[in-house]
């Protein structure tokens, strides 16, 4: 892949990952916004695959599409009649103005303290950044990273059985 | 015995907030054995209080461990914060632990009535005073600061439970008042702790270092408004007719008798000591403050239909006379000033006393609600009139000492000033002749023909108060001969600031 | 034991008698009263007052006694108050002057106790009335005797009290408490200038005697006499506002002393005075207390010899007020009234005296006055006795043939104000309008001379009308209560007893002959009077033989006959004429009858412009206040009206104002908190926007 | 410097991070509020990944986004358990009927 | 240290999770057939007791700073103090659900209940110690996402599912904003941990703005945690809709836990130089000067909102958000003694807010109502009612910050730590004194309900049962502390001193 392919397909992702946004936060139909959000998870995952983090991108597709979005999908149909959908995802229109508003002014600000930054900064590189990731990720989580790899384990477990008490209870 | 004379200030301080938890174990249902306990409990610090009274040295005079200050008590507290329990009397403090101690007993005496939970009110009352010898003797800042506020938990239930048909505005007033005043006053004490060196709250030491403090005008200005509220000095007065007039007649006379010579106590304690060259500038501020409150209260006080707001007002006129004469920076006037602390919390508290047994039996306080029975009440009618005369300033009787003092020590430096302070003696005879009058004089009100005059009880509250106040107004050393050395020490302190 | 050690080591006994007669019959009085009657505590109060009379005797005696020069004994008791540079003892002083004082208070307060036995007999306030009577009596001699300002200043008050609380005495009456109260707070009013005068005059002392950074070892008495006699004259050369400072400081004790005294302006209660019990009248408002001003003047006179201007204004004053009370007590109904006025006019006569430094002749017209005007009371106490408590003299006449006794005393009386000799009277008041004019003050002599003319036309009309023609008292308009008593009242007008009478004689007869203690050279008398007193007020130039004394003296005579001769031929002889004048000057007359409306104007401007005061100031303090601090809450509520959001009530005060701001405030943040999820997350993003935002306009150079 | 910088990268996150905020709050959906937060997270974690390698050249940024990732599984799970109670209860997953508890 | 070295500092936290998992197993097998909730609590709180044992244990080796786990956690005395501090508020935590009628009839899961609680102190003292911003990131949400589930778990009211949802969505946005802030923070400093941050920061000055940026958006999700305005809004909601020992946990736990994880941050990354002579990035990026607003927002809004308030746990909640922008002063005071202070005040705040909690609890049981109307008259209703009203008011005096309580006392050190010299921030005094006399209002409408007016309302009160006896105990217990350490608290000043000791 040259480099101006590289481009052309990084714009691509990038306009996969960003344009349905639009549809998550705008769409009528839940479900809409719920496709909507696969293609931006797809798209980050791509980005991902530009960062040279496949198993970053691996995760994301697995956890994110097959999990997270699939609760999502759970969620909505669930708690919904399909017939009722597009009555009940409606946008708030006072409220998306002012926030569009205030996201827009943020997107501005922000946006400009990036640009005026130097990126990247240079001191920062201190570590050397390997070629493959998944095996220097493994052997971090299980060295440097143990502590939280354990921590999260408990959250895991502990999310797990609360989920389960209240979405049992609610269900009997 | 040995113990006693070397913790006396602590014993009078602690022994009524020791006796409120045995109050507080009693049952609830045993009233009388609550109230001749909790007046066993108020009486021992009075007779302490007189043990200490007779050891007193009238002598020294000073603002050290070594001179000034009598019965020292000190012991560290918390080491890190250099904080100490410490104790001690000297001649600013000395007739307010014995008007205190005086009082209190004679307010529970008063307070002899109450029937709606009994064993609260002693409970409250007895730490109340707790509170008050404490802030009273305490040298050190921060010590001082607590026991300043422990007066005000019990005052804003005894007020807020146990008052009149507004008690609860009242309470809640004098309580945000008075908190406002107490957390000015803690900002100060914080900033002189950090700016002396080594850090203490010790007040003798902060005293003599007293350079090191910056911001002295706000400083002194922060300390004069928490204290001034407490007096009050106008225009932060307007709690007091409110608090007076709510409260219970045991309660207004701690009020008026001895919380607001907290304030005037305060500013001479600390102001005068910590910032005596500030003191000095603002000199003539306070006595146009203190002129102020004297024409206004009584003015206030002859527009008052209500009897009680009526001697509240005329607090506020009296309270005006310590300001005055404590900005004279005169021997004459200190003395005065302060003697008036010690006379207005005497008839002040025989007024509110009278009030109460009025209130007691008619059950209202209108003043024009009455007329004519000082017939039908001859015993308390006299008292009334003795009362009423001696705050009007009657020479002969104590007010009258301390006023003249005052105006004595004060028209030797605000001419115009004392001049118009003067006439607050014109006023205040107007409105205490008009009342007598309203009340005691012209035709009986037949609903009063059948009034009680004063019991027992009532009369064992109100003598001892008009004995002293015949006595100091024909013989004050007493109390006089306790203040000078420390007044004269101030008083110096002071003046070498202005030269 | 010498006169002299037992007047300085027991001479507060004067005192002290009545102070504990006081006690006794007030504490106890009540109880005495029910148990064992009236009369121990008639015992107990005129008793106390004779030992004060005997001591005071013996204090004459020990000063009179003195050597030259050591006329002076001085009896301290303890030390007072000593405060700073204030030193003041309770000690006393005995000097010709106040030794001449002493016996007036104590012998006519003696006399008038006796009276009182009688007049006030069957009054439910028997013991009240002479627990008052007895602290008056020691009021007025800690005043005469104080040996310090402060202590003068104590029986000052003293004496007001007592004042106050006898003209009050039958208080059910609202009119006569309310007397007391105005004679009160007249008396304060004239106390705040008194007490400025201390105030000026020790301050300025101070400055001199410890400015200098003079260390005193003991404190000397700065306000006692015999200091200030010695040291005033270090205030000589110091200027208060432009003015002198002893004119200054004598102003303001003149102040005191219009107020004690009954002069203009401040002259207003003692007419209102005659509330009270009649011997009251005759001892406090008419011998006694009334003349402290005077003998304050006397005793400081020092002082006010050092103020010209002072001394004018109090000659002004006290001529002025001679001849004003004089014309008002011309036309006045009320026996009392007319003798109130009569009493304003002659102490108006003493300050004239004073005024003009004759101090001693002030002095003697004060003891003679003492003497007629007390006699005067007393009859006419009497006259109110036996006409039943009327007191209107136009419901009088014809009681020479009831009260003969009454009647004998009040002519001598009457005589001796009027002013004809040989009677006391003229003795005295001849000697103050020959010191006037002597001392260059013929204008003032004049207004003397007038009033003279007018005080014995005017007594005269009194005697006429109470005394001659028929008896009235059927003419006055009845009320139903009253009307059945009216034949009763009439055939029981009759003479008082013997305790009332024998009062009146022995001051009749002193009203006769007192005057002949103090004759004047000019009429071959040695004037004991003045050089007795001369110890305290210096020795006067000596009097030349001055021609012109005598023609002053026929003078004044003559105006007292001529006064005395208008009186008879309008009342006595056409008694018809004085409707006919009063009808032909209507508007004077009322002006004049109403006492020139002065009250009123009184009460317009001080009495409704104090309450107005009050009222503003008490709207104030529930008001304006808080005003700033309501304006925040007032602010608030503006907002909220304009939304349309809140509508609340306006509350005052301070707390209610900041709180109800606050608690506005807390409902307003009440809103914010809607309940949906989505609002506080806008705030939160809101609020980041905010921060980052400022970061950028802040760090955006970076 | 291509358009394959870490600007791009940080665009593209900035994007999501404000379209995910945008979303929960105009969405009445409380499942749609929740898809916003999922936006939100994956920006951040897209941050670090893009800084994983442009800036810090170490992967404690990729461990950072894996981590977020799985934090958001599990938040996911107890969003699904807690719409599920809400539905139950109110029949209904508005967020804005979501206001009894309020002032 | 390397993991294996740094487990022995970690006993602590190695026996709760095992416990966790004990409990699990337990659950499983069913084994509180016979005896109930009361096995699992009492399970719940041997769990925490030996947990706080071993936190203790390992008090005399905490002063060292190690660095465990690579970094990823601090052995100190600030990590120390706050793990006693977060496990004894589980502890209370245990004891109120026991004492609760909320909480202590109505589950059919107990055991779960427990173990949540039992994670969620977990998430609590990693926090306390967690010196990584990954490790932050877990810890803090091992702490709230069981801190979702456990506010909805007394499924009772619509309320309480309510609350959750909300708490969830407010947490997920708030920690999804402090998520990209730490992006930033990482983008700039290419590292994740804090002293490396610290490095970087200080010898490269780097950009001012994209830090200042990050901080903020960090600060979102730091103030959610311990309510500051504006990331706040959560906090009336969950309370009034969260079981009400959960909610008294949330108060004082949680919200210590969040305070720890704001010292360290902003201390350990943006400050060096030891006490006397501590520097901050000033010049780059105020982050004090931040604080101190927030500090002053905070405590204004919460004291304003809270004046209207007529549920109790919601005036509660609001008081809380005003106590928390208390302790904010002192760490905008970025001094040593502010931390101590800092430190000093929550153990304060500690026992006068689960004493006016634990309060409200057993009035609730009495009473069944939150509705502070309801409180009218409780004083004379029976001694029992006495009893509560004195301890509510005792409590709420020391809120309030009046000597002789303990409320004072932490509130001195507060304006100790403000005041001290080389401060400017005077002006925070002031509005926190201003705060002090505000506050004063809305508890002072409870003490007036109670004590003086004299109607009564709500319902009667019942009779003293052997029930009640652990609930006043503790009750007393509570309200003698803070009167105890209104009047001598030498020792608790000895320990909050030595958590500022972490600054090197």
């Amino acid at each position: 892949m040259n480099v101006e392919m590289k481009e052309i397909v990084f714009f691509g992702v990038a306009a996969m990952t960003m344009v349905p946004c639009f549809f998550v936060a705008f769409s009528r139909n839940i479900l809409h916004s719920a496709f909507a959000l696969f293609f931006t998870f797809l798209g980050a995952s791509g980005l991902y695959f530009f960062l040279d983090a496949d198993f970053l991108a691996l995760v994301q597709l697995i956890i994110y599409i097959g999990g997270v979005l699939v609760l999502l999908l759970f969620a909505i149909l669930l708690t919904k009649n399909i017939d009722n959908i597009r009555s009940t995802n409606a946008v708030a229109a006072k409220r998306a103005a002012a926030a569009g508003v205030v996201t827009a002014a943020m997107f501005g600000v922000i946006l400009y303290a990036f640009l005026a930054s130097g990126w990247p900064f240079r001191h920062s590189g201190a570590g050397q950044y390997p070629a493959v990731t998944t095996k220097a990720l493994g052997k971090l989580l299980l060295t440097t990273y143990l502590l939280p790899f354990e921590a999260i384990s408990i959250l895991l477990l502990a999310v797990l059985i609360g989920s389960l008490v209240i979405a049992n209870r609610s269900v009997k | 015995m040995e113990f006693i004379n070397s913790h006396l200030l602590s014993l009078i301080t602690f022994i009524p907030v020791i006796g409120s938890l045995f109050v507080l174990a009693f049952p609830r249902d045993k009233a009388n054995l609550i109230r001749w306990s909790a007046l066993v409990i108020t009486i021992i610090p009075l007779l302490l209080a007189l043990v200490l009274y007779a050891g007193f040295d009238r002598s020294t005079a000073g603002f050290s461990h070594t001179a000034g200050i009598q019965f020292i008590e000190k012991y560290t507290w918390i080491r890190d914060f250099n904080m100490n329990f410490f104790m001690g009397v000297d001649g600013l403090s000395m007739p307010m632990v014995l008007l205190c101690a005086l009082i209190c007993p004679i307010c529970i005496l008063a307070s002899w009535n109450v029937e709606r939970g009994v064993k609260g009110y002693f409970f409250l009352f007895l730490l109340l005073e707790t509170g008050m010898m404490g802030a009273f003797v305490a040298l050190d800042f921060f010590l001082f600061f607590i026991f300043w506020e422990v007066m005000l938990l019990p005052m804003y239930f005894l007020i807020g439970i146990w008052g009149g048909p507004r008690r609860e505005y009242a309470a809640i007033k004098f309580f945000i008042y008075t908190l406002v005043g107490s957390v000015i006053i803690l900002l100060v004490i914080i900033y002189f702790y950090l700016a002396s060196a080594p850090h203490t709250f010790d007040m003798t030491e902060l005293a003599k270092n007293n350079a090191l403090f910056g911001n002295r005008m706000i400083c002194w200005f922060a300390l004069f408004i928490g204290f001034a509220i407490k007096v009050p000095i106008f225009p932060f007065h307007t709690w007091l007719p409110d608090a007076h007039v709510e409260a219970p007649t045991a309660i207004s006379v701690i009020l008026a008798g001895i919380l607001l010579k907290m304030g005037t106590y305060g500013i001479l304690r600390i102001n005068y000591t910590m910032l005596p060259d500030m003191t000095a500038k603002m000199a003539t501020f306070m006595a146009v403050l203190g002129v102020i409150n004297i024409i206004y209260g009584a003015l206030c006080a002859m527009f008052q239909k209500d009897l009680k707001k009526l001697v509240a007002y005329s607090s506020i006129s009296h309270m005006g006379y310590v300001i005055l004469g404590i900005a004279s920076f005169t021997d004459e006037g200190l003395n005065g000033g302060i003697f008036q602390m010690f006379n207005h919390g005497v008839v002040t508290a025989m007024l509110f006393l009278l009030v109460g047994v009025i209130y007691d039996r008619a059950h209202h306080r209108e003043i024009d609600g009455f007329g004519g029975i000082a017939p039908i009440v001859p015993n308390y009618s006299f008292l009334a009139f003795l009362a009423f005369f001696a705050a009007l300033g009657l020479p002969g009787l104590n007010s009258f000492i301390s006023e003249a003092l005052v105006l004595l020590g004060a028209f030797q430096k605000y001419r115009i000033l004392t001049a118009v302070a003067a006439t607050g003696a014109i006023i205040t005879a107007a409105y205490c002749l008009w009342t007598l009058q309203r009340i005691f004089l012209g035709k009986l009100n037949e609903n009063y023909a059948l009034l009680p005059d004063i019991t027992m009880t009532e009369a064992v509250t109100l003598i001892p108060l008009g004995v002293i106040v015949v006595t100091l107004g024909i013989y004050p050393h007493p109390v006089l001969d306790l203040m000078k050395p420390t007044v004269s020490f101030l008083n110096n302190l002071i003046i070498h600031m202005k030269l | 034991m010498s006169m002299k050690t037992f007047i300085e080591q027991y001479g507060f006994m004067i005192l002290l008698s009545p102070l504990l007669g006081s006690a006794i019959t007030g504490l106890a009085g009540r109880r005495i009263q029910k148990k064992y009657g009236a009369r121990p505590i008639g015992l107990i109060a005129c008793g106390s007052v004779l030992v004060s009379f005997i001591i005071a005797l013996a204090a004459f005696a020990a000063v009179a006694g003195a050597r030259e020069g050591e006329k002076t004994i001085i009896c301290i008791v303890f030390n007072w108050l000593s405060v700073g540079d204030l030193r003041a003892d309770v000690s006393f002083l005995f000097d010709p002057l106040s030794s001449v004082m002493i016996l007036i208070v104590t012998g006519i307060g003696f006399l008038i106790h006796a009276y009182s036995t009688e007049y006030m007999k069957g009054d439910s306030g028997y013991y009240r009335y002479f627990s008052y009577l007895n602290l008056f009596i020691f009021s007025m001699l800690l005043l005469v005797l104080g040996e310090n300002l402060l202590l003068m200043f104590i029986g000052w008050e003293g004496v007001g009290l007592c004042s106050y609380l006898l003209i009050s005495f039958w208080f059910s009456e609202k009119a006569n408490a309310i007397a007391g109260n105005k004679a009160f707070i007249v008396n304060r009013v004239g106390d705040f200038g008194f007490i400025l005068g201390i105030l000026a005059l020790y301050s300025l002392l101070k400055d001199k005697i410890f400015g200098g950074g003079l260390v005193v070892p003991v404190a000397p008495s700065l306000l006692s006499f015999r200091f200030l006699a010695e040291n005033v004259h270090l205030i000589n050369n110091i200027d208060i506002f432009g003015v002198s400072a002893a004119t200054v400081i004598c102003l303001c004790l003149f102040v005191g002393a219009t107020g004690k005294s009954a002069q203009i302006p401040l002259y207003v209660w003692l007419p209102d005075a005659m509330a009270g019990p009649t011997p009251v009248s005759a001892l406090i408002h008419a011998a006694t207390m009334v003349t402290a001003g005077i003998y304050m003047i006397g005793r400081l006179n020092f002082l006010f010899s050092m103020s010209g201007t002072s001394l004018n204004v109090i000659a002004t004053i006290g001529a002025a007020t001679a001849l004003f009370a004089a014309t008002v007590g011309c036309v006045q109904n009320d026996i009392k009234k007319v003798l109130a006025y009569s009493t304003v006019s002659q102490l108006g006569y003493m300050f004239l005296g004073m005024g003009v430094t004759a101090y001693s002749s002030g002095i003697f017209h004060l003891v003679t006055h003492a003497f007629f005007k007390a006699c005067l009371f007393l009859c006419a106490g009497s006259i109110i006795l036996g006409m039943h408590h009327e007191q209107d003299i136009r419901w009088m006449g014809g009681l020479k043939r009831y009260m003969p006794k009454t009647f004998l005393t009040f002519m001598i009386a009457t005589l001796a104000i009027s002013g004809v000799p040989p009677f006391s009277g003229f003795f005295s008041k001849d000697e103050i309008l020959w010191q006037a004019w002597k001392t260059g003050h013929q204008g003032l002599w004049l207004v003397g001379f007038m009033t003279t003319g007018m005080t014995s036309f005017y007594m005269t009309r009194l005697v006429m009308v109470t005394f001659y023609g028929e008896n009235r008292l059927h003419l006055r308009p009845s009320t139903d209560d009253r009307h059945d008593h009216d034949d009763h009242h009439r055939d029981g007008v009759k003479e008082s007893p013997s305790s009332v009478t024998m009062p009146l004689v022995i001051l009749a007869f002193f009203s006769g002959v007192a005057g002949f203690i103090g004759v004047p050279a000019a009429l071959g008398g040695g004037n004991h009077f003045e050089h007795f007193l001369m110890p305290v007020f210096g020795h006067h130039a000596v009097a030349h033989h001055d021609p012109m004394e005598y023609v002053l003296m026929f003078a004044s005579v003559a105006a007292s006959l001529g006064g005395i001769g208008a009186g008879v031929f309008l009342y006595r002889i056409r008694p018809e004429l004085p409707d006919i004048i009063v009808s032909k000057i209507k508007m004077v007359h009322r002006i004049v009858y109403n006492k020139y409306f002065v009250d009123e104007i009184y009460a317009f401007l001080f009495v409704s412009g104090t309450m107005l005061m009050t009222r503003v100031f008490a709207s104030f303090d529930r008001y304006v206040i808080d005003l700033f601090v309501d304006l925040t809450a007032h602010v608030l509520r503006f907002k909220s009206y304009i939304s349309g959001a809140i509508d609340r009530v306006i509350v005052d005060g301070l707390v209610n104002g900041v709180a109800e701001s606050f608690l506005f405030s807390g409902s307003q943040l009440r809103k914010i908190q809607t309940g949906r999820i989505q609002a506080y997350v806008m705030v939160l993003l809101f609020l980041v926007v905010l921060g980052v935002s400022l970061v950028v306009i802040l760090k955006g150079e970076v | 410097m291509g358009i394959i910088a870490i600007q791009s990268y940080l665009i593209i996150s900035l994007f999501l991070f404000l379209m995910g905020i945008f979303t929960t709050i105009s969405r009445k959906n409380i499942i749609g509020i929740f898809m916003g937060i999922e936006l939100i997270l994956n920006s951040s974690a897209l941050n670090f990944a893009a800084f994983s390698r442009f800036s810090a050249h170490n992967l404690e940024g990729q461990l950072f986004s894996i981590f977020i990732i799985v934090i958001a599984a599990a938040e996911a799970a107890i969003a699904l358990a807690l719409m599920l109670s809400i539905y139950r209860r109110f029949g209904d997953i508005d967020a804005d009927k979501l206001d009894s508890l309020k002032g | 240290m390397n993991n294996l070295a740094s487990l022995n500092y970690f006993t602590a936290e190695i026996f709760l999770s095992g416990f966790i998992i004990l409990l699990l197993v337990m659950s499983f097998l069913r084994m509180d057939r016979d005896n109930g909730i009361g096995f699992y609590y009492l399970a719940g709180v041997f769990g925490i007791a030996v947990t706080l044992i071993l936190d203790l244990a390992g008090w005399g080796e905490s002063g060292d700073g190690a660095i465990l786990f690579y970094g990823m956690a601090r052995n100190d005395h600030l990590a120390h103090l706050f793990k006693f501090l977060c496990v004894l508020s589980s502890l209370i935590l245990m004891v109120f659900s026991m004492v609760s009628r909320e909480t202590n009839k109505r589950f059919d899961n107990p055991a779960e209940y427990v173990l949540l609680i039992l994670s969620s102190t977990l998430g609590m003292i990693l926090m306390a110690s967690s010196s990584n911003l990954l490790m932050l990131y877990i810890s803090l949400e091992l702490l709230s996402l069981t801190s979702y589930i456990l506010t909805g778990f007394a499924d009772r009211e619509e309320k309480t599912s309510e609350a959750a949802v909300k708490y969830l969505l407010y947490g997920g946005i708030a920690s999804g904003v402090m998520l990209y802030g730490f992006s930033l923070l990482y983008g700039v400093t290419g590292t994740l941990d804090y002293t490396a941050m610290r490095e970087v920061l200080w010898e490269h000055k780097v950009s001012g703005m994209v830090l200042s940026i990050s901080t903020i958006m960090i600060l979102a999700g730091m103030g959610f945690k311990i309510a500051a305005f504006p990331f706040h809004a959560w906090c009336p909601d969950v309370y009034e809709g969260a079981p009400t020992p959960f909610t008294a946990f949330l108060s004082v736990g949680s919200k210590a836990a969040g305070f720890v994880i704001i010292v360290r941050f902003f201390f350990q990354i943006f400050g060096a130089g030891d006490g006397g002579n501590f520097e901050i990035l000033g010049d780059i990026l105020d982050w004090p000067m931040a604080i101190a607003v927030l500090s002053a927002c905070t405590m204004t809004y919460g004291n304003m909102a809270a004046l209207q308030q007529r549920n109790i746990k919601r005036l509660l909640a609001y008081s809380s958000i005003a106590q928390a922008g208390y302790v904010l002063m002192a760490v905008a005071s970025r001094s040593q003694p502010g931390i101590s202070s800092a430190f000093f005040y929550l153990c304060v705040y500690f026992i006068m807010n689960f004493g006016a909690f634990l309060a409200v609890i057993i009035i609730n049981n009495e009473l069944n109502s939150e509705m502070i109307e309801d409180y009218e008259g409780l004083v004379w209703k029976s001694r029992k009612g006495a009893f509560l009203a004195s301890m509510l008011a005792i409590c709420l005096f020391s809120l309030t910050g009046v000597p002789p309580f303990a409320g004072f006392i932490g509130k001195l050190y507060l304006l100790l730590s403000v005041l001290a010299k080389g401060s400017s921030l005077y002006w925070l005094a002031v509005i926190a004194v201003i705060n002090t006399v505000i506050s004063f209002y809305y508890y002072s409408r409870i003490l007036r309900l109670m004590f003086l007016s004299r109607r009564l309302r709500g319902a009667d009160l019942s009779k003293l049962e052997k029930s009640d006896y652990l609930p006043y105990s503790v009750m007393a217990g509570l309200a003698f502390l803070t009167i105890l350490l209104g009047i001598y608290w030498e020792p608790l000043d000895g320990l909050s001193r030595l958590a500022a000791t972490f600054i090197k």
